[in-house]
């Protein structure tokens, strides 16, 4: 099984990423989810995580399945 | 003849006064439809509603284009969480908020929200915590094509209750 | 290529922003016809609109008509003041303010009031602000037909800021 | 020359007057109007006056040509 991985607006542009699955091996948090995806590349400040498309933090737990999205401060309306 | 007033308080369902288009927002005719297929004729004695519409300067700089980035089903899901959470604050008849994406040029309408309620302090309250709770907490993302062709992410939204700051 | 925003603040002649009417409102239309007639596109970014709708019932009581009375010319003169005070006191680029008078019928819109302006603060504030004005400055009187076939005048309009009040 | 007055309303039934024109003789003040056209009747608390169109209290002066109007708290919108 694998988790989904969806980067949104300016953080689709600094990972170079849109959406793309990973392997659960040595995945237990969101934070383990952003090293296994950022290549290095520090999590910006202002960052903001959901998983299954509800807000949660980077110590929040990921489960085989999950989608775990990145996104920076909203800016709609 | 209802001599009462009594909406069916957070017990209704509420999907479909959410909706997210890519084709051309036209807020008033929205409203007319909206009104004559799901409100009652009588009940409601407040209508407050708000529209955001796409500026052709921003920060400063001319702004030629704009596109709309949203997360499809979270942008829904967050929606609904923020309409059911007026339902629970307020005692209101109903909610619309129509909330445009993809690419707009300046003039075009990007959001629609209103409320209806039997009196004007709950729909006057309503429709800006709702615009409010909009802004901060639902997925979307503006991106701004600039007058000399450049792009730019629109950063941050500001707080809109107070009167000296720079957002919409 | 307007980069900059600069409604004409306090210089204009806002006579065409108040409608007495006696015929049936339709606000959706009113904002429609209003707004290509007399906004800039691309100018305002937000738009506050508070519409009154008359109810079939009021304290307790089933209505089934209205009689909106008010003092031709006073009722003009007195909406002119308070837009004015409005446009002083906030950046609005329009305002508009339709109120109608005569026989009306439960679900019959009685009054719109609209403000475009840059950004939602001043346009959420100034259209609250222009309603709470309107209903304790301005020249109207509301007779109501109840289900008994008895007229009553409504005696006091209440504030609308109050979470729990009963007007509209 | 006369002063206008005019009635609206509740206040307009309880003075059985709708418009009317009075003479300027004995007028001062807005009080004075209240007199000429009440028949005795005491104005109701809450009574809303107006000179010319302009909201206006009781010992404002009043001058010939002058509309006054008399009228209960508003209710509109």
């Amino acid at each position: 099984m694998a988790i989904k991985v969806k980067c949104f607006a300016s953080m689709r542009e600094y990972l170079d990423l849109s959406e793309r699955e990973i392997g659960i091996d040595g995945i237990k948090t969101v934070a383990d989810v952003w090293r296994s995806v950022a290549g290095g590349k520090p999590m910006p400040e202002n960052t903001l995580c959901a998983v299954n498309q509800s807000q949660a933090n980077e110590e929040f737990t990921v489960n085989s399945g999950d989608e775990v999205a990145f996104f920076p401060p909203v800016t709609g309306g | 003849m209802a001599s009462r007033h009594n909406p069916t308080k957070n017990t209704r369902d509420h999907t479909h006064s959410v909706r997210i288009i890519t084709e051309k927002l036209d807020p008033w005719h929205e409203l007319t439809v909206y009104q004559n297929e799901h409100l009652t004729k009588g009940q409601f004695g407040a209508t407050a509603t708000f529209v955001g519409t796409m500026r052709d300067f921003n920060e400063g700089d001319g702004v030629t284009g704009m596109t709309l980035e949203h997360y499809p089903g979270m942008t829904e899901a967050q929606l609904q969480t923020i309409i059911d959470e007026a339902h629970e604050q307020w005692t209101l008849d109903d909610v619309l908020v129509v909330h445009r994406v993809g690419p707009l040029l300046p003039g075009d309408p990007i959001v629609l929200v209103a409320c209806w309620s039997a009196h004007r302090a709950a729909a006057f309250d309503a429709c800006r915590h709702l615009m409010e709770a909009l802004k901060s907490r639902a997925p979307f993302w503006k991106n701004e094509t600039l007058t000399d062709q450049s792009n730019r992410w629109v950063e941050k939204n500001t707080d809109g209750y107070s009167p000296d700051n720079n957002s919409v």
